[in-house]
């Protein structure tokens, strides 16, 4: 199980880093894709076979997809590319990287001396378990979570509305 | 325990090439009936009742220059019909064919599957996509609203059997129904998972994606050689997949009396796949706005329906 | 019958929304018959029950009837109550049969007008505010009617909006009264903090059980108490707003600005008699208070023109005798005069608008003349007014209330020959002023042409309150004409105390009795000699230096408004000049000035830039982890 | 299942998503780009509940992570709805051109 964490674990970040490097929008989605199922194999290895097939089902199959088709509407081309590549510019690297590497070590920190001693208790959790806390304590958060998809819903409609010149 | 691992082999293998083979020879056969119910021939002529034609066509596809279109995007233009041979296959793995005959005993069976349609998904997309021909792009982004819409009709009705037996996994749901198929108590979610499949394998009647008359054959316009074999037997593949669940899931999988389960099953299998061709024979082409229509006016409130009328007699009769 | 109490404020109030709420729908006719008629319901229903009252008196003489708590705030818990007595009878007759009467009067009155609807929602509220104010039994229930009647005497100073004159007016009567209020509320907020309670009869009990006569709280609430008199009833030195509130409608100032509502103080006084009994020296500064605006206004009222002006200035002087009556004791007397006065104010102010209905709006008297013959109604109205206002002996009801003023002052412990002295001193004026307007107004020489005559309902109202202000009188007649009937004075102590009046020899009675007689005589006879007899010489009389000089000053009313206006309003304006570049907001606008530096400097921050307030953003996540991290 | 699972290294596992996520975020001119980024820095969230959730054995890891999904959702549709919108407006992907909505 370790090793299949490991190689999932190398084949996300590999694919994470190549997403942020890429300069080829549809390109640097199939990395995230790929990056996505690796993490989705992780939840596996974690015990959360339900949290792996929804991250595969939902994340990988239907948010990646949306924008995967948005990409395609925009259908920038290559011109794109050529400016995403100047856009790239390396001196731009620095100051991001330098802050995602103090919170990097920051986190990586607190997991290390934070988590404590002993180890997990582990165990699997149920796809069972995990429905019975949703419609259980969590029922409020769950209406409201379909309240927000409902917001998302409307608003993507509304927004994605092609006005024509006589409304602006 | 070597033994064990050996069956094991045996077992994906087998499955991996019967599937295969069946999807190729699915092409003759599709081709046949067709011809049989279109009042013509079909192939007739390599062999007894031209069954070499499926060896006749593999040959030329595969002595076909391997061509990639110069404009097109060279890498993922490769991987697209891939994907879709690879994730077919993987969602057989989850398939229950005999009670001895099946590759992994996952209990997120059902998720798993879902998750493969899903994802085959991209196969189309990023084919019509990476061409780079404006029909092509037109049938990748068709088909990708279209997946995506037909998913969730198609997960909601898989919904109403979870309901039923309380479980992911496909083996438990095939024996929950030693007694009564699925299709009596779930006969709407039946016949949405049937509608939503057809829609998911992007057949006719709803291969708007490929639409040749005005797509000039969509995402694989471009692709010639293995590269659309792999998308034609891919399609194959997937109608065998979802008849195979439809078997599995409504229809009690390997059961049945006197014959032995793999026999059940295959008679099962063959009445869909037939029943899919004679779909394609029988049915026209509806509009791209009447397809979304259909699916969001009518099926997803089908669907809906039957998860809370099975819900709520699950919850006054059962009570589990 | 008692019960049904409640619907006698009700019935104006329900008439005074049913107007507002459907003023888009009424017509003329039907928002006369909705304004007129609710009033007049709640006139019938006041005689009903007021006869129920006097055939079968409840326990007590009194009647309480609490319809629910207003509010519930601790031990503050004031109720909506009624409580009905002698006293309020009296007040709630007077104001409902006077009021229809002037409710139909105006329907005829203001039938041009334009804001026809209005005005008679304004008159509904403000009788239903006047009943609450004379019905309450709880003090801050009774402060709800007295403020509604302020603010509908606002309203309707300043009907004719239009005309800014008319706004100033209003303002001032509402800005002068509420002096007054301010007071009252001071005395309201002691009463509760001293007594516990706000129910006028409990906290009389109260009262009288704690209090010592003329201990300091007592003359503080009675002096408190007494502003929001002076306020509401115009006395001096807060009497300058009611001449300017003859700018509204003549019906108002007939309703509001002589029948009830200045009398309110007055009612007020002998609602909380107690108390003023408790503060010996209060009670005399009533009715020191009473014999100066009498006076005041009396001197006042003989150098107007303007007809109105003339009566508000009466009008004072009247509550004047109100004042000093209560002042010495006399409470019957008071609201004995109250009630005669009621009547025939209210007929002197009808006939005057009449008067200035036809002369299409001339005050002026000296415009009039020779209206005797021409507007014979309005003649005899105002002359039965006028003669029963300067107390023509025994044929006038205001003979009998001014007679008994006057008596009793003479003969009180707490009146004496001084306050007798002003007290007839006035009744000389009045007789003076109030006939110099009749001779000069409807006698002699035609000055402009009539127009508009009174109708039938006009007359209706003026027919009657003659009458009333005819016979009223004989409720009261002394001892000394043939026996005496004393039916209201008996009447009036179930609740207020009997007259501390001493009883003289029949001698002296006769005597007091003929110097009154003899007094409004010679004012009248007076009056016809310089106005309508010799009045070249009087003229020359009045062109004299010194005489021009008094008649102005008696004319402003004895430079009150002056006064005020150099000593309160100049220096307040002045100040408000000064502050226009207000010193204290140097303060403020130096804090403006750093928060808009301060949000200067921060606005650099917001650059519009997505990556950069991400960054930002970042950063103080990593900052915040790491605090959480290090510490 | 007694097996120890992987739980710290899930956890620095999320942290190094994270990290890239937020780099992709601040470096990126492109706002497709952000949003990808974005959606990486979701999704680390997302297994360091998971693994949270599977350090304890409790289902309120995989329930957060729901919620995560639920979000991501949402976010992603409005998100991409506006991208279309300020295409269609700007003719450009480059967030820096939204400078002008500077206040």
């Amino acid at each position: 199980m370790m090793i299949v964490f490991y190689i999932a674990a190398v084949i996300a970040v590999a694919a994470t880093v190549m997403t942020i490097t890429l300069t080829h929008a549809v390109h640097a989605l199939l990395y995230l894709i790929v990056s996505l199922l690796a993490v989705a194999v992780i939840f596996y290895t974690l015990g959360a076979p339900f949290a792996a097939a929804l991250e595969a089902i939902t994340y990988a199959g239907a948010i990646m997809v949306l924008f995967v088709f948005v990409v395609m509407m925009l259908n920038l081309g290559e011109a794109a590319v050529e400016q995403e590549r100047r856009w790239l510019d390396r001196r731009m690297w620095g100051g991001p990287a330098l802050l995602a590497a103090a919170l990097l070590a920051e986190l990586v920190y607190t997991f290390a001396f934070g988590i404590g001693p002993g180890g997990p208790s582990g165990g699997g959790v149920s796809p069972h378990a995990v429905g019975a806390a949703l419609f259980g304590p969590y029922l409020l958060a769950v209406e409201i979570a379909g309240f927000l998809l409902l917001a998302g819903l409307v608003g993507a409609y509304h927004l994605g509305r092609r006005r024509t010149d006589a409304e602006e | 325990m070597t033994t064990a691992i050996w069956l094991h082999i045996a077992n994906v293998f087998g499955i991996l090439i019967a599937v295969v083979g069946a999807s190729a020879l699915l092409t003759w056969i599709e081709r046949r009936m067709l011809g049989l119910w279109q009042d013509r021939y079909g192939p007739n002529r390599a062999g007894p009742f031209g069954i070499l034609q499926v060896l006749a066509d593999m040959l030329k596809l595969f002595a076909k220059d391997d061509w990639t279109p110069p404009f097109a995007d060279r890498a993922v233009f490769i991987i697209a019909p891939a994907i879709i041979m690879v994730v077919i296959l993987l969602a057989f793995a989850v398939i229950p064919i005999t009670p001895a005959i099946g590759i992994v005993d996952m209990n997120i069976g059902l998720l798993f599957f879902l998750a493969m349609t899903s994802l085959s998904v991209y196969s189309v997309v990023l084919g019509g996509w990476a061409s780079n021909n404006k029909y092509s792009l037109l049938g990748g982004l068709r088909s990708a609203a279209q997946m995506i819409s037909y998913e969730v009709f198609m997960a909601l009705a898989l919904a109403g059997v979870v309901m039923l037996t309380g479980t992911f996994n496909l083996r438990e749901i095939v024996n929950a129904q030693s007694g009564l198929w699925f299709v009596v108590p779930q006969f709407f979610g039946f016949l949405v998972f049937s509608i939503a499949g057809i829609a998911e394998a992007h057949r006719l009647p709803f291969d708007l994606p490929e639409a040749e008359n005005e797509l000039i054959a969509g995402y694989h316009t471009e692709y010639s050689g293995m590269k659309f074999g792999m998308f034609f037997v891919g399609e194959y593949a997937s109608i065998i997949l979802i008849s195979a669940m439809i078997v599995v899931l409504f229809f009690g999988g390997w059961h049945g009396p006197w014959l032995p389960p793999i026999v059940w099953f295959l008679i099962k299998l063959t009445f869909f796949v037939g029943l899919f061709i004679l779909l394609r024979a029988a049915l026209p082409r509806p509009r791209y706005d009447q397809l979304m229509a259909y699916g969001w006016k009518f099926m997803l409130p089908l669907a809906l329906l039957n998860l809370v009328v099975t819900g709520a007699v699950t919850l006054a009769f059962f009570n589990g | 019958m008692l019960h049904l109490l409640w619907l006698v404020p009700l019935l104006p109030l329900l008439g005074f929304t049913t107007l507002v709420l459907l003023q888009r729908v009424l017509s003329r006719t039907a928002t006369a018959i909705v304004g007129v008629g609710s009033v007049g319901l709640s006139c019938a229903l006041a005689l009903a029950i007021a006869s129920n009252f006097l055939l079968a008196p409840p326990m007590g003489g009194a009647f309480t009837q609490t319809l629910w708590t207003w509010m519930q705030v601790g031990d503050f818990a004031p109720s909506i109550s009624l409580r009905f007595d002698a006293l309020s009878l009296v007040m709630m007759l007077v104001i409902t049969v006077v009021g229809f009467f002037i409710h139909l009067y105006s329907a005829e009155f203001m039938a041009a007008d334009r804001s026809y609807l209005r005005f008679f929602a304004y008159m509904n509220l403000f009788v239903a505010s006047m009943l609450v104010l004379v019905l309450a039994g709880d003090l801050l229930f009774l402060f709800l009617g007295w403020e509604g009647v302020g603010l509908c005497s606002y309203l309707l100073i300043a009907f004719w909006h239009e005309d800014p004159h008319n706004c100033v007016c209003g303002r001032k009567a509402f800005i002068v009264t509420r002096i007054g209020d301010v007071g009252f509320l001071i005395a309201l907020l002691l009463i509760f903090t001293e007594l516990g309670s706000l129910d006028i009869h409990t906290l009389m009990q109260h009262a009288s059980a704690q209090w010592p006569v003329g201990s300091p709280v007592a003359i503080a609430t009675a002096v408190l108490l007494l502003a929001g008199a002076l306020g509401k009833s115009a006395q001096v030195p807060l009497q300058t707003w009611l001449p300017e509130a003859m700018a509204g409608p003549t019906p108002v100032s007939a309703l509001i600005h002589a029948a009830t509502m200045v009398t309110a103080g007055m009612y007020l006084i002998a609602r909380t008699h107690t108390l003023f009994e408790l503060a010996p020296p209060v009670l005399l500064a009533v009715a020191i208070i009473g014999v100066l605006t009498l006076l005041i206004s009396g001197f006042s009222a003989l150098a107007q023109n303007d007809i109105k002006r003339i009566l508000a200035y009466s009008t004072i002087s009247q509550i004047g005798y109100m004042f000093l009556a209560l002042g010495v004791g006399a409470w019957a007397a008071a609201i004995f005069h109250f009630l005669t006065h009621a009547f025939f104010k209210a007929l002197l102010f009808l006939s005057a608008g009449v008067v200035i209905q036809a002369l299409d709006e001339e005050h002026d008297i000296h415009r009039m003349g020779g209206l005797r013959t021409r507007l014979p109604a309005a003649f005899w109205s105002y002359l039965i007014g006028s003669a029963s206002l300067a107390a023509v002996p025994l044929i006038t009801a205001g003979f009998y209330s001014k007679d008994l003023i006057i008596a009793s002052v003479w003969s009180s412990p707490l009146g004496g020959p001084w306050l007798w002295a002003g007290a007839v001193l006035g009744a000389f004026l009045t007789s003076v002023y109030i006939f110099r307007s009749v001779f000069i107004a409807f006698f002699g020489e035609p000055r402009t042409l009539v127009g508009q005559r009174p109708r039938a309902r006009a007359l209706i109202a003026l027919t009657v309150l003659s009458i009333g202000a005819l016979v009223i009188g004989f409720l009261e007649i002394p001892d000394i004409f043939g026996g005496g009937v004393h039916v209201l004075s008996e009447f009036l102590q179930q609740t207020l105390p009997r007259s501390a009046a001493r009883p003289e020899p029949a001698r002296v009675e006769w005597l007091l009795e003929l110097v009154t007689v003899c007094i409004s005589i010679a004012g009248i006879y007076l009056a016809y000699r310089l106005f309508l007899r010799r009045k070249p010489e009087a003229e020359a009389l009045a062109s004299t230096e010194d005489a021009n000089l008094l008649r102005r000053f008696w004319g402003s009313g004895f430079g009150f408004d002056w006064v005020y206006y150099r000593v309160l309003v100049g220096p307040y304006e002045w100040f408000a000049r000064v502050n226009r570049r207000d010193v204290l907001d140097v303060f403020y606008n130096t804090l403006a000035a750093i928060s808009r530096m301060l949000y200067g400097m921060l606005r650099q921050t917001q650059t519009g830039n997505l990556r950069w307030y991400m960054g930002v953003l970042a950063a103080g996540g990593v900052v915040l982890v790491a605090i959480v991290v290090l510490t | 299942m007694t097996n120890t699972l992987p739980v710290l290294e899930s956890l620095v596992l999320a942290a190094v998503l994270f990290a890239l996520g937020l780099i992709c975020v601040l470096v990126r001119r492109n706002i497709v780009f952000m949003l990808m980024g974005l959606e990486i820095m979701l999704n680390a969230a997302g297994l360091a509940f998971i693994a949270a959730g599977a350090r304890w054995g409790s289902a309120d890891g995989q329930v957060m992570f729901i919620f995560i999904l639920t979000l991501a959702a949402a976010e992603v549709s409005v998100g991409l709805a506006l991208i279309l919108q300020m295409f269609q407006r700007f003719k450009t992907v480059d967030v820096d051109v939204l400078r002008r909505m500077e206040g």
